[in-house]
């Protein structure tokens, strides 16, 4: 893709895209300035009343476009599920060497630090109503946090460590908790999201969610770490 | 403050796509990922801040950096043989490391040699690191089942150097070579030698007779006999040997790739001239 | 204020783009998805910012709120994005196991190649 | 909202058990279907009683997620709970188990998706689709399979990063997600950042759709996957982008767009598949002339224009997934048709191959000829009307060479079970037309049998027998080109189709 040796279809292509942009740049300029509510004030509107909501973001997806958010799970285990799919493909070369890095100082610091890692993934999941943070965030740091220590113990061993015949059940078993979740917020008359009742229900949301993408993740690393190194 | 950021996202996006090697652009694309985690932040978004960095910095970097982690290297295991591939001043020559190079060029990967004595190639072979063996190998030279033989690039001759007044020493030759099937040498009266050197130097102290070796080593090994000797010992031919390189069974698509490599190189003649600057 | 910085994330939008139709390695177009759907992601949240947002947590504050929706739906697209690059890479995974190449066109020639030779 | 969430959670429910109990993976996506039935049920029911209601999925009114239940829902619930009893019948616990949990999934996406009215919620069902559609490609693990999977993630997920750009530049204007509140929001005349928004969300849907500039990886990913999972991806996930297109053509009067998007795709697609020599890859092309059809009933923007496309959706995707399955289950997916003559097919396929292709070319008794009729009514008398008996003459060119070559050969193998599906869905296919009863009026359906349609299909038909006789030796000639279906060439031509649009926008 060199300047000045640009092939016909290279011209077409670099023509298309700059059309496509000055097209999206003359309609973000050309735009009036609605000052009308949208819909986002509405929901700050609305959260603002609830007092178990302090974070009215987690206020939209979890609770208002909580089926917004089951997809999402649904769309994290499809990626989860394909990655176990193609599971038995051969072994890379690489990964007869069962640890990634074989020296002290990681040992060291692993030991040290994935207590740690796994406190902030924990925290994150659970306390995303209050502030940022949420299932997925906290899910996927506890998985960094599982990878640390296969870089230090072999993965091979984390697996067996990890149950992780188990835990593939399990994470099937959350999905199913969520998607009750889901009906009962849709169907019961009641709002469940509201008084003591409300911050259990958050809170068993939040768990669940973070649990099903720490072990997701942690699938999903497992086979990168055993196949590392095809590409 | 943002439109810094921006501008430096703006920079980052470039600088990936133009990136020659991979491992430096996935790094890249984490910086990136940083940086607009950065712009959330300080637009008003912490949700989306963190986890734009817990999965897109994070978790990306790595499964990329695990996926790359050997990222694109063709692994060639071979011999130090001058002059098909040896290692002079720091820096790898040989006729057989230019034609690697072009079929690294080729497939866009990087040439990664390693030296190894010949008494653990058959180790190599097993383990899958390798890809390529060579150094001047023939057919006869390693009987290692479960490897697939490329075109020739260089036929050659098994010589025979025999010193006329020594009768009753054995003949001696160099431990890789098979010379069992070579019909005028019985097989008991042959002692062998790992290194070029200790053969040149039983050869000089009239330790052996005569010693054969492929047409290779045996330019090293004439200027390596004391003057004196050359007036008493002649070259015979024993058998011709083509040179090859050899390839594990399971890598089919490399080996056409090489014969496609080593085809066009014989017909645009840039085999001859290879060799010439080597051999002649 | 809100103009300039979503025109520079849909700049960074068309760059990605260039480099997803032109880059011949395949790692390279993954890499070029990525960007493009970081930079679509940027842009949802920049559209709707203005000057000086705080971040839509607790109830006090006299600064304007920043508008909760975009981000909540934003969030869902990063981990769809990560989906899709996660599954993108090993499918390209098992090809270069097979074809031991990264350059699309070869890819390509040697995928018809393999389907005319398999026999029905 | 209620028949819903029955028919998602008993999807998503049998999807998660077969991972769980392995060995009863068949009579838990049975189960998974019997839910989806009940589902079906309640929707039909509500619809019959109170015609096309928007609601909202839970206690929140304005700030939940919007939901519609109108003729196109229930039409394609119709479409996914047959298929799914079909296919499930058809395979009959020959797959291992991750199959069917995908299996599942795909349809808990298409079930959610007939309902949804909210355009996030659309994006995320349509990750969700095409996530699942690549997997049960790249399933068997052929490596062209796989290049068919990529070059479909890479094209599905740019489309909707650009779905994404529109839909953020439509909030900042309208504000609102749920489409009926956009459209309360967005005023008579819209502005040109409105319908750049609609033309970037509307590529989004094409390529999903398989329209033909947009959506080029259909022909490879159509052709390439096993018999069950084509069957499911051009009988089913085609028709999810189309309704989609249909939920937004309310919004704001793109007609002529669709038209000409109608048309490119019409005629494009039944040329592509006159010349084709694999039968996989000829159904493939005959999908996108097909979906042809369904955007010029879009595109005359009247409630029959809908009807006519919902109906078209409805039967095309009976026929052309019985159609795949046919030629699938004789194993004559690539032979080459141009070469071959006699082949031997069992009963079964053959008899599939004789329904499907007859709906499809609307032959009066069988369903396909129920749309097509519709669909010539509301075109009415314009030039559109040659359009698309000239799209007609082409789909029949390629049918009859299809046909030509593998219906007068012997027939082979002794009666399976698995044969039995096929001839019942053949069956009901060509008796499925009793359907429009259950949605017109009774004077209605007479008018459709009127003489003037019922010459057309069979003169259209005749013509292009002897067409193909005659020129049987030239068309085998031609040789379909290849490069366009490429992956660089297919994201040329989606922003070549983007630039068109909008400028017939404009």
């Amino acid at each position: 893709m060199n300047i000045n040796r640009l092939s016909l279809k290279e011209i077409y292509v670099l023509a298309i895209v700059v059309i496509f942009l000055l097209l999206i740049i003359y309609a973000i300029f050309s735009q009036q300035q609605t000052g009308l509510q949208r819909v986002g004030g509405l929901y700050l509107k609305k959260l603002g009343a609830n007092p178990n909501i302090r974070n009215y973001v987690y206020g939209i997806y979890g609770m208002y476009r909580f089926y917004d958010t089951l997809f999402e799970l649904l769309i994290f285990s499809t990626a989860v599920l394909g990655i176990t799919i193609f599971s038995d493909l051969e072994e890379s070369r690489e990964s007869s060497s069962s640890e990634l890095i074989e020296s002290h100082v990681v040992d060291a610091s692993a030991s040290f630090l994935y207590p740690i890692i796994f406190l902030l993934g924990l925290y994150l999941a659970y306390s995303a109503h209050l502030g940022p943070g949420g299932g997925f965030a906290g899910g996927v740091i506890a998985g960094t946090g599982v990878l640390l220590l296969a870089i230090a113990i072999g993965a091979d061993r984390i697996g067996q460590l990890f149950y992780e015949q188990f835990m593939k059940k399990v994470e099937y078993l959350i999905l199913l908790l969520v998607l009750a979740i889901v009906l009962c917020s849709a169907v019961l008359p009641i709002d469940i999201y509201t008084g003591n009742r409300g911050t259990a229900v958050i809170i068993i949301a939040n768990l669940s969610m973070g649990a099903k993408v720490f072990i997701g993740s942690w699938t999903i690393l497992h086979f990168f770490v055993k196949h590392r190194g095809e590409i | 403050m943002i439109l810094f950021f921006l501008f430096l996202l703006l920079v980052l996006a470039g600088a990936v796509l133009i990136q020659k090697r991979l491992l430096n652009a996935v790094i890249l694309l984490g910086v990136f990922s940083l940086t607009s985690s950065m712009i959330y932040f300080l637009v008003g978004a912490p949700d989306v801040a963190v986890t734009e960095g817990a999965i897109g910095v994070a978790f990306v970097t790595f499964i990329y950096v695990l996926a790359l982690s050997d990222q694109g290297k063709l692994h060639v295991v071979t011999e130090e043989i001058p002059p098909f591939f040896y290692q002079d001043k720091g820096r790898i020559q040989g006729i057989e490391y230019e034609i690697l190079q072009q079929l690294a060029d080729q497939l866009s990967l990087d040439l990664e040699v390693e030296f190894v004595k010949h008494s653990d190639l058959p180790s190599q072979i097993s383990s899958r690191r390798t890809e390529i063996i060579a150094g001047a190998f023939y057919k006869e030279y390693l009987p290692a089942s479960g490897l697939n033989i490329t075109l020739p690039f260089h036929q050659a001759s098994l010589a025979k150097i025999v010193d006329t007044q020594i009768e009753n020493a054995p003949i001696g030759t160099l431990t890789d070579l098979d010379v069992t099937d070579i019909k005028e040498i019985d097989a008991e009266r042959i002692s062998r030698f790992n290194a070029l050197e200790d053969l040149m130097s039983a050869y000089n102290k009239e330790k052996i007779s005569g010693f054969i070796s492929d047409s290779a080593r045996m330019s090293i090994a004439l200027n390596q006999i004391t003057t004196q000797k050359r007036k008493t010992s002649e070259i015979s031919q024993v058998s011709d040997i083509n040179y090859t390189f050899a390839i594990p069974s399971s890598e089919v698509e490399l080996t056409d790739k090489l014969n496609e490599l080593l085809e066009n190189l014989t017909k645009t003649g840039q085999l001859e001239k290879i060799l010439d600057r080597y051999l002649r | 204020m809100t103009l300039f910085t979503s025109t520079i994330s849909i700049l960074v939008v068309g760059l990605g783009i260039i480099g997803l139709i032109l880059k011949k390695n395949v790692l390279m177009k993954l890499l070029s998805l990525n960007i493009v759907n970081t930079s679509t992601i940027l842009f949802f949240v920049l559209i709707v910012s203005e000057q000086g947002d705080r971040a839509p947590i607790g109830s006090s504050g006299l600064a304007r709120m920043a508008d909760p929706l975009p981000q909540a739906l934003v969030l869902t697209s990063i981990v769809i994005n990560f989906g899709v690059l996660a599954l993108s890479l090993l499918f390209t995974m098992v090809l270069v196991k097979r074809y031991h190449t990264l350059d699309i066109d070869k890819i390509e020639t040697s995928v018809k190649r393999d389907y005319k030779e398999e026999s029905p | 909202m209620i028949s819903l969430l029955v028919g998602l959670s008993a999807y998503l429910v049998s999807g998660t058990m077969t991972l769980i109990f392995r060995k009863w993976r068949f009579w838990i996506s049975l189960s998974g279907w019997a839910g989806a039935l009940v589902g079906l049920i309640f929707t039909s029911i509500t619809y019959r009683n109170s015609g096309s209601t928007i609601g909202s999925l839970g206690p929140w009114g304005q700030l939940g997620i919007e939901i519609k239940i109108d003729q196109t829902t229930v039409l394609f619930l119709i479409l996914a709970v047959a298929l799914n009893l079909f296919t499930l019948l058809y395979l009959k616990g020959k797959k291992p188990a991750t199959f069917y949990s995908l299996y599942n999934l795909l349809f808990a996406t298409s079930f959610s998706w007939a309902f949804t009215n909210d355009l996030f919620n659309l994006y995320v069902i349509i990750e969700l689709m095409s996530l699942i559609s690549i997997l049960l490609i790249g399933y068997d693990r052929k490596t062209y399979q796989i290049y068919a999977g990529i070059k479909y993630l890479l094209l599905s997920s740019l489309s909707m990063s650009l779905y994404l750009i529109g839909l953020a530049i439509l909030y900042k204007t309208a504000g609102h997600l749920g489409i009926s509140s956009v459209k309360a929001h967005l005023g008579a005349e819209p502005e040109f950042a409105v319908t750049l928004a609609l033309t970037l969300m509307i590529t989004g849907l094409a390529v999903k759709g398989g329209v033909l500039l947009f959506s080029m990886w259909l022909p490879d990913a159509h052709s390439y996957s096993s018999t069950v999972v084509s069957a499911l991806l051009s009988g089913m996930a085609i028709k999810c982008g189309l309704i989609d297109i249909i939920r937004l053509s309310v919004l704001t009067d793109m007609s002529e767009a669709l038209l000409v998007l109608g048309l490119i795709t019409g005629i494009g697609g039944t040329i592509f598949a006159v010349i084709e020599k694999f039968p996989k890859r000829l159904l493939a092309y005959s999908t996108i002339s097909q979906v042809g059809y369904i955007l010029l009933g879009i595109s005359m923007g009247t409630d029959l224009g809908i009807t006519a496309a919902s109906f078209h959706i409805l039967f095309h995707g009976l026929s052309k997934s019985l159609l795949f399955v046919a030629v699938g289950h004789g194993k004559v997916g690539r032979i080459d048709l141009h070469q071959v003559n006699k082949v031997s097919l069992p009963i079964a396929s053959k008899l599939g191959l004789l329904a499907g292709s007859l709906s499809i070319l609307a032959i009066p008794p069988l369903d396909g000829y129920f749309s097509k009729c519709l669909l010539l009514d509301t075109v009415g008398h314009s030039w559109t009307w040659i359009v698309v008996l000239f799209i007609g003459l082409g789909t029949a060119l390629s049918f009859v060479k299809l046909n030509w070559a593998l219906l007068p050969g012997p027939t082979k193998g002794k009666f399976r079970l698995d044969d039995l599906s096929l001839i019942v869905y053949a069956l009901i296919v060509s008796v499925g037309g009793g359907i429009t009863l259950f949605f017109l009026s009774r004077t209605y359906i007479r008018h459709l049998f009127c003489l003037e349609y019922i010459e057309e299909s069979i003169a259209i038909l005749l013509i292009a027998i002897l067409l193909y006789w005659l020129f049987k030796k030239p068309i085998s000639k031609i040789r379909s080109p290849d490069f366009v279906f490429d992956l660089d060439s297919s994201l040329i031509s989606l922003f070549t189709g983007f630039l068109l649009v909008i400028f017939l926008w404009l």
